[in-house]
């Protein structure tokens, strides 16, 4: 429940890029409030400023003002940030070095942990990520990310996250580039995770179906601006801002008129 | 009333860099009408952009000619020689508007230039002046701004780029339009103001028929007469625009129609007994 | 890896291949099958070639044949060390610059544009002149024309350096805790190396041509023989107005060999590394 | 000021150009200083015969060393050097620029400037018929494929990667000095004297075949390899598909490939002009050929320190100034580069 700190808040956040003439402000003065165990989605088109904002939560990029506090605290130690705070990337394919094994790219992610583990029970807990994520550790541990299929892959990059446990997971368009009949079983299997592990999960992406089937609460952004954060369904069926009034009566849906009058 | 195009067991395959044979498309059947759209729904991979070139007889190496018939005002096109189909068919009676709308016009020419170029290929006895005069009268009648037959490719916006490639892809009033996933690449307000140029178009009697290839299927609802499903190089089932949608009959169908009705904003939210989140 | 059992399968790449390998192994092993000296004076000028002088002699009566294979092993020599040095330097400019961005990127990008627009045989006389003839050893020599020609690497790995920092498996690194220095090494340099191969055989042949070019005008390394040196010689003793082929002929024909060989391997590489090229069938 | 974007590129480059420059000129007095003797000693070591009366050698060194500052910081000698080749530029006064030649107590420019035009007159027509020539053939076998392009390509890429100087050390033995055809050796018969007569310009032409043979035939391979893949490329991409998909006809086809492969290949040449004039200066050397190659060959020859050095830098200005050129035909030519700029001013 939202008693105590938020889990992360942020006020008057801004980034830009470039400076002089170039300079663009990707996210302008953003507040918001994420609360433990939340799920959140970050609805907005490309270019909207949805992906630098989830960059500054992953500490992949300096805001250039504002603050942004996770559990009360700045970012100071990166490393002890990446413990709490991981990503799953859009791109399964792009997402994993084509130049190492699954085992090998697994075993990365021990860079971030304190504890010290023997090889053995790395390779356990490794064994374990992948079975949990409805992969065969045999059949794909010693395989290339090459010789794996797009949902495959989107798995593996699950299973990462299941051997780090992070507080907050950030998904940026985690199912946009795989085929339609899997999609769903990732989201399936995403939110599944978020159970075991009690975690809070952003989403990130311009389908305001998916914001709708999962989420808590729904952030629209348009032009580096937060101009709705409510609940979905609150959100779908009456929106606030003239943007999202635009936006959802722009998507093309199944039992809308949308272009012309109904058959 | 007869069909405009029909196509009939139409099959295309290609040659990879091992000799390999492919076949992306292996035998696929159906009829346009008159004023009709017929909507192909498939994932990435199912053959779909290889299909246009078959549809348009197009043949260019490493893409082959396998077997079938693509009839239209009663002549087989696939039986055209080269310089036939070019200049009697590509673009006049059959035309396209591709996918990457984005680097589909040349960059270093004036869409003016361009625009111009494609008609004299077809009519070389107009001039220049005629030209520019129909295509600014095209354009104002189609609802772009004929200021920007003047620029290049790098001066407009994507959603521009493809308003003025479907500009051009109708130029010569084609009987037959083929548009490969006009809007994929662009974002949902976009997307749907070129739809409505399409149908408008249509509506005005600039283009006879369409086929539109997507893989968004809430999409292909609001537009199509008719849908196939491809899979694999094949349609496993074709039919009625709401028959597909709503009772589609093949096991490949109704899994894809159950992922898009499972993840839209009309449909159930998932099971939120088990969340603990709480607006704030 | 596939790629390559394709570069293997592709003949013109097996022919370079082969070619430059070959005159490798001849300028490696030649000791042990011909003995002689290319300085001592072992007959008169300007000998023809006969038996005992297969490829004549020079006008100061050295056996031109010793002489050629010496010269083979200089070049060889120049152009593996100065390859090394200007693809190294190369590939960490470019690698550095393209992955840091900011300020160092931009230093480093005027500093490969500087050396790319000023001609660097322009360079490579200033600076070989400066040295004095005491001053060029073969390793000066290869040292200075490594420091040359990186640029030209340089600019090619930056730029994929620059596209590949912003994929995603870079960003899934620096998740993990990586830092740098590991990044670079681990998820740049791994998809930069099949152009660095080819840059590498490039820079090898740059690195023999820019020898015989320095040393043809005089200033090439006092320590050895080399192909260039020969073709200086030749030049100051106008064999070539005097007709005698074998003095500057068999030399020409040797750099010829190995640039093209090094070229077609290059270029057979390309077809099968570079995508956009292998569209084409 | 309101400048079109053109013009604004235009600017840029000029100020890239001078900021090369200055970078040049700084560079050919500091490259000479690398070694261990500094350019009075290696002019004295040159004078110094057993016979020259010390104290005359001493009072020469002296006034040496007051010429070239030897006894002033090396960022005095700097400065001074910068100050007297940019004043002697900008009043057109060469000897300022260049100074003078010790070895043969004339000005340097007496030497520079007869050279240049037989090695402008070499490079500039060679580099431009053979950038065209090039091309179209690059282009046509691009397009054509076939036997053409298998014949063609391996041809190409030999010329390409043999150097300058064997191509014209093959072209001297076997079109000057076996077959007699050409002349082998120099720039125009040597009972000749200059002037416009016909006689003495068609010897000059005479003359010219060889060297330029020599050249064009490594620079046409050059530039046909390079638009060959640039236009296997550009036969490629969505446009030519999209044309081709409206009936465009092939020599449509063609010419739009040929023009968007012509900028890449631009932008390849002002990339490689600096190593290609460097590899033709020794084409001189071996024909005997007047220009500022064979100058180089003699200075280096002669320990003529002063003269080898303003060589470098009249070569290195005459590259920058035709590196300039192609960077603006390349503005002109590509739409892009100016939306670019214009992007910069948003």
């Amino acid at each position: 429940m939202a008693t105590g700190t938020p889990l992360i808040s942020a006020k008057g956040l801004t980034c830009t890029f470039g400076h002089g003439k170039k300079k663009f402000t990707a996210v302008n003065k953003v507040n918001y409030v994420i609360n433990d165990e939340e799920i959140i989605t970050i609805v907005g088109e490309s270019g909207s400023g949805k992906t630098t904002l989830a960059k500054m939560m992953l500490a992949l990029q300096k805001p250039a003002a504002g603050e942004l506090l996770f559990s009360g605290k700045a970012i100071t130690d990166k490393h002890e940030h990446w413990r709490k705070v991981q990503a799953v990337f859009q791109d399964p394919f792009a997402s994993f070095n084509q130049f190492f094994t699954v085992r090998s790219q697994l075993l990365a992610c021990f860079n971030l942990f304190t504890e010290k583990y023997t090889v053995d029970q790395k390779e356990l807990m490794i064994d374990k990520s992948l079975r949990s994520v409805n992969l065969d550790p045999d059949a794909v541990k010693e395989k290339y990310p090459f010789e794996l299929s797009g949902g495959q892959m989107q798995r593996l990059l699950i299973a990462r996250i299941f051997l780090i446990r992070p507080k907050i997971l950030i998904a940026d368009e985690p199912t946009s580039m795989i085929d339609a009949c899997s999609r769903a079983s990732i989201l399936d299997l995403l939110l599944d995770l978020k159970k075991e592990l009690k975690m809070c999960i952003i989403f990130i992406t311009h389908d305001i179906g998916l914001a709708h089937y999962v989420s808590d609460r729904v952030f629209v952004m348009c032009k580096g601006e937060i101009v709705e954060n409510d609940h979905p369904d609150k959100v779908i069926k009456d929106p606030q801002h003239p943007y999202t009034k635009k936006l959802l009566d722009d998507i093309p849906v199944l039992h809308k008129d949308w272009l012309r009058p109904a058959k | 009333m007869a069909p405009i195009l029909k196509i009939d067991n139409l099959a295309v395959h290609y040659k990879t860099r091992f000799g390999q044979q492919v076949h992306a498309v292996k035998g696929v059947s159906f009829e346009l009408e008159q004023g009709k759209t017929f909507g192909i729904a498939g994932e990435s991979g199912c053959g779909k952009s290889t299909l246009v070139n078959g549809l348009m007889a197009l043949f260019m190496p490493p893409l082959f000619y396998t077997h079938g018939s693509v009839i239209i005002d009663g002549e087989d096109i696939t039986k055209f020689d080269k310089e036939r189909l070019r200049i009697n068919i590509l673009g006049k009676v059959i035309s396209m508007i591709p996918q990457g709308a984005l680097n589909s016009l040349n960059p270093t020419r004036k869409v003016k230039d361009f625009a111009t170029d494609v008609m004299l290929n077809h009519h070389p006895e107009m001039n220049k002046k005629e030209i520019h005069e129909l295509l600014r009268n095209r354009f104002a009648l189609i609802g772009l701004d004929p200021r920007v037959l003047n620029n290049y490719p790098v001066e407009l916006s994507g959603g521009m780029k493809q308003r003025v490639v479907i500009g051009i892809s109708t130029l010569m009033d084609p009987k037959v339009v083929i548009a490969d996933e006009p809007s994929s690449a662009l974002d949902v307000s976009t997307q749907k103001s070129v739809i409505k140029m399409l149908m408008d178009l249509m509506d005005k009697g600039i283009i006879g028929s369409m086929i539109f290839i997507t893989h968004e299927l809430p999409l292909l609802y609001h537009v199509a007469d008719d849908i196939a499903v491809m899979y694999e190089g094949k349609f496993v089932e074709v039919g009625k625009t709401d028959q597909i949608i709503f009772r589609p009959q093949h096991p490949y169908s109704r899994e894809l129609m159950d992922a898009i009705t499972k993840l839209s904003s009309e449909g159930e939210r998932y099971d939120a007994k088990d969340k603990k989140g709480v607006v704030a | 890896m596939r790629q390559f059992t394709l570069l293997f399968k592709n003949p013109s790449f097996l022919i370079s291949f082969v070619v430059f390998f070959g005159l490798v192994l001849v300028g490696l092993l030649f000791p042990i099958f011909v003995h002689g000296s290319p300085v001592d004076r072992l007959g008169c000028p300007f000998e023809a070639p006969t038996a005992h002088f297969l490829l004549g002699t020079n006008e100061e009566g050295q056996d031109m044949f010793v002489r050629l294979l010496f010269g083979l092993r200089s070049s060889l020599y120049v152009g593996l060390f100065a390859g090394t040095i200007a693809t190294v330097l190369g590939v960490v400019i470019g690698l550095i610059g393209g992955y840091k961005g900011g300020l160092l990127d931009n230093v480093l990008t005027m500093l490969t544009n500087l050396f790319i627009v000023i001609p660097s045989l322009v360079v490579l006389i200033l600076i070989s002149n400066s040295l004095g003839p005491k001053g060029r050893s073969l390793e000066v020599v290869s040292i200075i024309i490594g420091a040359t020609c990186w640029a030209w690497t340089a600019r090619a790995v930056r730029a994929q350096a620059q596209s590949l920092k912003m994929r995603d498996h870079v960003n899934l690194a620096k998740l993990n805790g990586y830092g740098t220095t590991s990044i670079i090494l681990m998820q740049i340099l791994p998809y930069t190396l099949s152009y660095v191969f080819m840059a590498f055989i490039i820079q090898m042949a740059t690195g023999i041509l820019e020898e015989a070019a320095i040393s043809m005008m005089g200033l090439g390394p006092y320590d050895s023989v080399t192909l260039g040196f020969i073709l200086n010689n030749a030049q100051k003793a106008e064999a070539l107005v005097n007709g005698d082929w074998w003095s500057f002929i068999p030399a020409a024909v040797l750099v010829t060999l190995l640039q093209y060989s090094l070229f077609v391997m290059n270029t057979s590489m390309e077809t099968i590394f570079n995508p956009r090229l292998r569209k084409e069938e | 000021m309101h400048m079109s974007p053109l013009q604004k590129y235009f600017f840029s480059r000029v100020w890239w150009y001078l900021g090369t420059l200055l970078v040049a000129i700084c560079l050919n007095f500091i490259l000479p200083r690398l070694g261990p003797s500094n350019p009075v000693d290696t002019i004295m070591a040159h004078i110094k015969t057993p016979g020259l009366d010390p104290k005359i050698a001493h009072k020469m060194e002296e006034r040496l060393r007051i010429r070239f500052n030897i006894d002033k910081p090396l960022h005095v000698q700097l400065g001074m050097y910068v100050y007297h080749t940019i004043k002697g530029f900008v009043t057109l006064d060469m000897d300022e620029a260049f100074g003078d030649s010790y070895m043969h107590n004339k000005p340097v420019w007496a030497y520079i400037g007869p050279a240049l035009p037989w090695t402008l007159g070499l490079q500039i027509p060679t580099l431009v018929i053979g950038y065209i020539l090039g091309n179209i053939l690059g282009a046509l076998a691009a397009y054509k494929r076939g036997i053409f392009d298998k014949l063609f390509y391996p041809m190409s890429l030999f010329f390409t990667s043999v150097p300058y100087f064997c191509v014209a050390i093959f072209l001297v033995y076997i079109f000057g000095i076996s077959l007699e055809w050409f002349p082998a050796m120099n720039a125009y018969g040597e009972s000749l004297s200059p002037s416009w007569s016909i006689t003495y310009v068609s010897d000059v032409l005479y003359h010219y075949t060889l060297p330029f043979m020599a050249m064009f035939l490594v620079y046409v391979g050059g530039q046909a390899i390079g638009m060959r893949s640039m236009s296997i490329y550009e036969l490629g991409t969505d446009y030519v598909k999209y044309a081709k998909m409206l009936g465009s006809s092939e020599g449509q086809i063609v010419r739009y490939v040929f023009r968007n492969a012509m900028l890449p290949q631009l932008t390849g040449l002002a990339l490689a002009l600096g190593m290609m004039v460097g590899g033709a200066l020794l084409i001189e050397i071996v024909f005997s050929y007047p220009g500022v190659g064979s100058l180089f060959y003699t200075s280096i020859k002669e320990n003529d320190y002063p003269v080898l050095q303003a060589g470098a830098l009249i070569v290195t200005i005459c590259v920058l100034i035709a590196n300039f050129i192609v960077d603006i035909l390349i503005g002109i030519l590509d739409p892009r580069i100016r939306v670019a700029q214009e992007g910069e001013n948003a």
